[in-house]
């Protein structure tokens, strides 16, 4: 990055961690917000709140306009078609509930397929548990090969005319592994399924193009991203989200309402059913603003760089096993430490300073393949540098001397 | 908040050496409970014989303080009556939280766990087998 | 109001409608914010900002504790006996979903009843056509009588051993009706239904105790109240929400999760997949706590007292219809005018400054029952006074007067 | 932004009395709009021969705006190709939304709706008879 971006970041300033600077190495989670979106948020409170679509009066069709313009942000984002192809939700894990819900309770029938992969989020596969259990589909798995790579070879096992969609994880949360959705998605046209791409994690570091990658379906969130919490986007093909059936019921997404029945408006308002997050959508969109200035391109190369560094920096430690792709590795770095447990060395790097994750990452099917129970975690985005990487390293090695194995007696010399 | 207050020697020891480790075959009451945060799953499975703990094993996975803890538990318990087991896991309860007090007879090696109070991220791990414990109780109740 | 509560909010000073001052009556829509909320927001994404229940880092579990203060500070609000019975949605519309959705389409049958009332919001209805069309459950409908009150009649005749739910408004957001929920649950339990109370209109306007009514569940919404968009809630028996099937699937809401199954955590968890909208959960704190220093019982007063002097000052205009109960008005008087479409009335308001709302207020059953197409609706809050009601009714002559009806001559003259 | 830009002389006289109200019985084509908004509810029915507009009617319910609008496209569209009233929708909608411009002559009555364009809230209503035109065409397109 050109300039120290953490000016940007108040929290950097403000979060007093034992009057050590805050090395925040959890973007993977969340990320930190700049001050333009915390501002942006404020001046919406401040200056122009009003509810949407609803008013006939000139504040509330401001608010309608600035909440518009934040769809057309996202849009133009991931270059959907047009601005109607996005509904807002609360974040990834509800967008991937809609699609199971509205699109799956309505169009799976007994027998019929789900392929997921085996590096999915718990919020690419709870939902088609339940949608499962109510239906009668079968759920099946793109196996993991070698180098922390989809193994499209068992995709390709498992692609039959009862496969009616095929859902996977763009970049996973765990292992930073960038999968092949374009070429999931062909596959997946071609034995007749939809392609339903979970980009939570690829969305906020790298240029996405869903056109390109011609899925059915998109989802991410906003806080991953630098934008508020409660914000979340699916994107979906304009015809197929014109013949869905709704998932929400409520204000605002209804033409016609009967006491007993009802019909529908349509995309995306059909989806977002009562008052939305407005604030949330006005500082998406200035979270996308920040990044487009930066430059996705930019935000990706710098990721990369550090995990390549921090990879090759903790390689050095004793006992570390890394769970990290050599070919398609970027900015996120799982790894376990011989005879230290994840929490430990969460705690341990914690009073450095340094905040990483530690645990299953939401992704408990993956540690079963990687026979594990929980790992640790850093994962960086745009404020962080190699600096943080530096101070990471020296922290675990400070968990491996206090978890030294010994007797009673060597505790603490 | 020195890290020495928290890895103390004895919870190191009983994390690399842990003490009634494994399930009993055919226990009287048990129970397995989860830390959702950190992935800690442990399984405490206990005899009880008129009202008093005459065996207690734990078993499962977790960070060094869940297993300590149970692993000290364990030490702790058996040869006591469930309701004084109950008093004491409160008591357990409160100093790793942080209320203050004099703890050191009753609660014997635990005490080692006072330091958890001033890492409150840390006080779910070593209530963890304290809880599932208790689970254990209640679902014996039940029957 | 002691005094003028106009300057605890921001926008009153920063929107400028065409020179002229504000005067918000649209707070039934979604209210105003004051400093005190927005400052809460500020200072969580500029100082403790990160995802909740995750991370074993210091500045995470402030985090979380931010946010689970939260959730107390709303089961005190409402007297919910504990906090794990309150469940943070996005707003009442998803809270009334997730019980349709969770609890209807896994407990209804073919033939069971759900009974509804004609003064419903969509919100109230939409979802139940969802689920009677996935079950077969039949939807019944408590009548509107005299003074637009409910009927409880009418309930006691539709009220049958196959009744499963009843499920009606607290408040109208179209008449400001109270309605005897607390009579309707005692009679639902009788009859061995289920009760649910969507408090959107209550919550806000007065003190409410969930225990005294005794209901099953609850809904409202953040930013009625002067909280922030994106957050909702739902508050259930805790018995109930322990039994009953989750909604959302995703991260934090499971305990273990295999390839093709999983269990869930316990209530609340259970009922809150993926990152939640921690701002607005904080948010919705500093609002309660605003609104708890300013007393609910003075906000209800300071309302009724504003709605009943606006139906009386309003009077006087030519050819209005005004629909609010004369036993229990409140805040919110909704009106019609000769000659005047309410979208009319809605911009000549405008033009003086004056926000109200014109339309079906997402209650078009309630229009049909009401043999209109829609109404202009002034609803009052905290902020407002007396003087706002004088420009309201002025500005509503200025209309009258507009549209008299007229050869082409007389036009403007 | 006087609301005498907005209420016209020629909408409230074709609001109160509105041009060509009413349903054709057998249309060559009809549909119906909403404008969710506001509650406005237009169905405009449109008899077509060799590509020319002989009859419409409209009928619904809704403001000064939108009811004054229908009329006075009824007015206009009557004797016109569909692709001239296409183009002329285009030229009405770009007026409404302030695009500029002298659209005197073709629009004739229409030129009323101008001021539209300094109330954006109202624009939705300006265009729900033309849009729900348009959608007629083009539902009978598709047959
Ligand atoms: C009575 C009632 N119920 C439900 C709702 C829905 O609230 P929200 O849009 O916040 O979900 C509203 C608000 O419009 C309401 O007035
Ligand atoms: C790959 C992936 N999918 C989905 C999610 C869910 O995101 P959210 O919690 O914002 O719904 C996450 C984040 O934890 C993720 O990493």
């Amino acid at each position: 990055m050109d300039h120290d971006l953490k000016h940007d970041f108040p929290i950097f300033f403000h979060w007093d961690s034992k009057g050590k600077p805050l090395i925040y190495l959890d973007s993977a989670a969340t990320t930190q917000k700049p001050r333009q979106v915390i501002q942006a948020i404020d001046d919406y409170y401040s200056k122009y709140n009003a509810n949407v679509h609803r008013g006939a009066y000139e504040l509330s069709q401001v608010a309608t306009d600035l909440y518009e313009d934040s769809r057309a942000a996202a849009a133009r984002f991931i270059n959907a078609p047009e601005p109607e192809s996005i509904v807002f939700t609360r974040n990834a894990t509800e967008s991937l509930n809609l699609i199971a819900y509205a699109w799956g309770l309505n169009n799976l029938r007994e027998g019929d397929e789900v392929i997921l992969s085996e590096m999915e989020h718990h919020s690419n596969l709870v939902p088609w548990h339940i949608v499962a259990r109510h239906t009668g589909a079968v759920l099946k798995f793109i196996k993991m090969g070698g180098d922390f790579q989809l193994d499209l070879g068992s995709l390709r096992k498992i692609l039959s005319a009862k496969t009616k969609v095929v859902s996977v994880v763009h970049v996973s949360n765990v292992l930073g592994t960038i999968n092949p959705v374009k070429e999931i998605t062909r596959l997946a046209h071609e034995a007749g399924a939809l392609a339903i791409i979970d980009g939570a994690q690829s969305v906020p570091h790298m240029p996405v193009d869903v056109r390109d990658i011609g899925c059915d379906f998109f989802a991410f969130s906003g806080h991953k991203m630098c934008g508020p919490t409660g914000i979340g986007v699916l994107y979906g093909r304009l015809e197929l989200l014109d013949r869905m059936e709704p998932f929400l019921g409520g204000g605002e997404m209804i033409n016609e309402v009967f006491p007993t029945t009802s019909n529908y408006a349509k995309p995306p308002y059909k989806f977002e059913a009562g008052t939305p997050n407005i604030a949330g959508a006005i500082g998406l969109k200035a979270a996308i603003e920040y990044l487009e200035n930066i430059g996705l391109q930019n935000v990706m190369e710098h990721e990369i760089e550090l995990g390549n560094y921090a990879a090759e920096r903790l390689s050095a430690v004793e006992g570390i096993r890394i769970f990290r792709p050599k070919k398609t590795g970027t900015g996120v770095i799982s790894f376990t430490v011989d005879n230290v447990h994840p929490h430990d060395i969460s705690t341990i790097l914690d009073s450095e300073g340094v905040a990483i994750r530690a645990g299953h990452h939401c992704a408990q099917p993956l540690m079963r393949t990687l026979q594990v129970q929980s790992t640790a975690r850093a994962s960086f985005y745009l404020y962080n540098d190699k600096q943080d990487v530096e101070v990471l390293a020296k922290a675990l090695e400070k968990g491996v001397a206090i978890f030294k194995p010994r007797k009673k007696a060597d505790v603490f010399k | 908040m020195s890290l020495n207050d928290l890895f103390t020697e004895i919870i190191l020891d009983h994390y690399q050496h842990p003490h009634n480790h494994g399930i009993i075959a055919e226990p009287t009451m048990s129970s397995r409970g989860f830390n959702e945060s950190c992935g800690d799953d442990i399984q405490v499975s206990v005899i009880v014989r008129d009202g008093t703990i005459t065996d207690v094993k734990f078993s499962g996975a977790g960070c060094s303080i869940s297993q300590a803890s149970a692993s000290v538990m364990t030490d702790l318990i058996i040869g006591k009556s469930v309701d004084e087991v109950k008093t004491l896991a409160a008591k357990f309860y409160e100093m790793v939280k942080g209320s203050g007090g004099d703890y050191g007879e009753e609660l014997g090696d635990a005490v080692a766990f006072q330091g958890v109070s001033k890492f409150p991220v840390r006080v779910k791990c070593a209530t963890l087998g304290w809880h599932t414990l208790e689970e254990a109780f209640k679902s014996a109740d039940k029957k």
